[in-house]
């Protein structure tokens, strides 16, 4: 359990592609919800799902929504502990530069430690 | 040219009845043909008339009928998978039908391609 | 004949398994499948000599969706559905690796 | 112990969702309380009442159904998943209740453990 | 086209395991209707598709139907050409000994060069 | 915490990734995810490895689909669906590898 009585540790691990399921769109619905009922939120992305923060995604050509600009709105939710697994984003050629919101980066032994320490896992 | 359909997943979950859509409009827009469009597995879900997608995004089992109805595409669901999913004359949308797989075997047959689209 | 390959090649052993088992041909990229065409990765290489033995194609709305559009591997080319249903057409039949 | 279970795909397509069931029946044999059962993406599919599988093969919504039955498990279908493919009150089977995703964070809030069962 | 008019080469190429997906047994159902409409047709087993045809499921555990026998009741409906992957069974530990019925083992080379002559590939 | 991996580790990384970031701890195989169980494979010292840093167990019943359950990797320990239960019920938290 988190400090504060009544309160657990949330962590979404996203580790899907955008578009090609939709479980990455499903799963920011879930942390939007989660929002509300004032819990410690955080978000891991690891594998494919540092994808859905890459920047300049225009979906106009394959007639689906856009929904990485929720990503921007997650600050307003006081969402704010986005944490991206190093490895993947190297692996990827990708860079913090290439992505739509401030994350913090953390190598895979870090966010490891990290899920361990959690109350809840929800897993997209 | 003949093209067959095939769709293999349910619509929303994943990209491919999006990509198969987007395809047959192609198809037509290059004066090509569509034989048959078969829905099978999971993709049998693409012919549920209850969908209800919020405003702002695409619709895609409306989708589908409406291209049967502007072009007189022939979709059809196969019976088997349906029965196992809960896809019935009740909840089936305007444009698609209902038959067996023999439907798919004959597109094979009759079409000059066969596309697959899947996960 | 038309290989098409549909997942990403972080996560899945599909594009592996196509270019494995086909001789050549042609080779089309879409929805998490385009993920191989892009440039820098660790899958960089791989692709590159995948262009020697296959003609490669890239769905362009795809790349576009995933922000992928400008970093293209060399030799790639970029389709649009008609282009997507051009290569269908101008095969004999095609293989979805699924 | 309080077990809450999330479900994500539909049935037939993955073992996700004989997987979640089984698990269930186990938790309930050795004597732990299952909190909820959420069915979220195509896990809604679970909760058609349509769905008529072949003679020999497992019913799996009706399976649900008799565990919410026998058990008085709660099983809460997201209606945003639901609308989406197809879901709603008149097709909805036996035992299950269609909700928003509250009710998902609130099964990871009050249960001890929270399983997820996907693809 | 096959060498008699109006008949076509259909292969059916398999690359998933039994169980946790339904593909296979619904690709299963497929072949036993093509056998009907007197096509030439024959089954490919690649990657974990060699899975299918392994000896000894029991599916009681699983509360699931065994359809493995079906591949046995394939030579029945005169579906005799079933090619299997050299590789893919070299990786998987298994030998021809393993599984249910009579293949034909090819290399993944002479595979790609079946499947480049066919009229229509079904791929689950 | 206990690691839930439920896909073949000759078609998918979730293996892989699981084991590179979780620590250690329990590792339970199920569906699919069992094929790593299965001695004589080319994932047959991967597997071991995992065994070095993790407590791996296996879903009998899904062992047995797959007729895997006589090939089982030393050190692996096969749950029915009771054993998975306590798994569960031991460890404070799981991440399903999907």
């Amino acid at each position: 359990m988190s400090e504060e009585p009544g309160i657990k540790k949330f962590m979404f691990v996203n580790r899907k592609a955008p578009y090609g399921t939709v479980y990455a769109l499903e799963a920011l619905e879930v942390v939007l919800i989660t929002a509300a009922f004032d819990q410690d939120v955080s978000l891991a992305f690891l594998d494919d799902g540092v994808f859905q923060l890459r920047k300049g995604q225009q979906t106009k050509g394959i007639e689906t929504k856009n929904f990485s600009p929720t990503y921007r709105a997650l600050e307003g939710y006081d969402i704010e502990k986005l944490y991206v697994e190093k490895e993947a984003l190297a692996a990827r050629g990708l860079t913090e530069d290439d992505l739509l919101v401030d994350v913090t980066v953390l190598d895979r032994k870090a966010l490891g430690v990290l899920m361990d320490e959690q109350d809840v896992i929800l897993s997209f | 040219m003949k093209f067959g359909i095939l769709v293999n997943e349910g619509p929303y979950q994943h990209q491919a009845s999006d990509t198969a859509y987007l395809f047959c409009k192609a198809v037509l827009a290059q004066g090509h043909e569509i034989f048959r469009v078969f829905f099978y597995h999971d993709g049998v879900n693409n012919a549920s008339r209850l969908t209800e997608p919020p405003q702002d995004d695409r619709n895609i089992v409306a989708r589908w009928s409406k291209l049967a109805e502007e072009h007189g595409v022939d979709l059809v669901v196969c019976v088997a998978a349906a029965l196992r999913r809960g896809i019935k004359d009740e909840n089936l949308a305007p444009g698609f039908r209902i038959s067996g797989l023999g439907q798919l075997v004959e597109a094979g047959i009759q079409a000059d391609r066969l596309v697959t689209f899947g996960d | 004949m038309l290989h098409i390959v549909n997942k990403s090649p972080f996560s899945s052993q599909a594009l592996d398994s196509c270019v494995q088992v086909a001789p050549g041909g042609d080779l089309l990229l879409i929805e998490d499948g385009v993920y191989a065409a892009s440039s820098g990765t660790v899958a960089d290489n791989f692709m590159r000599d995948i262009l020697k033995r296959f003609r490669v194609f890239a769905l362009g709305p795809d790349l576009e969706a995933r922000g992928l559009a400008d970093r293209l591997i060399d030799g790639i080319t970029p389709v649009d559905y008609a282009g997507f249903v051009d290569l269908v057409a101008r095969n004999k039949t095609c293989q979805s690796w699924l």
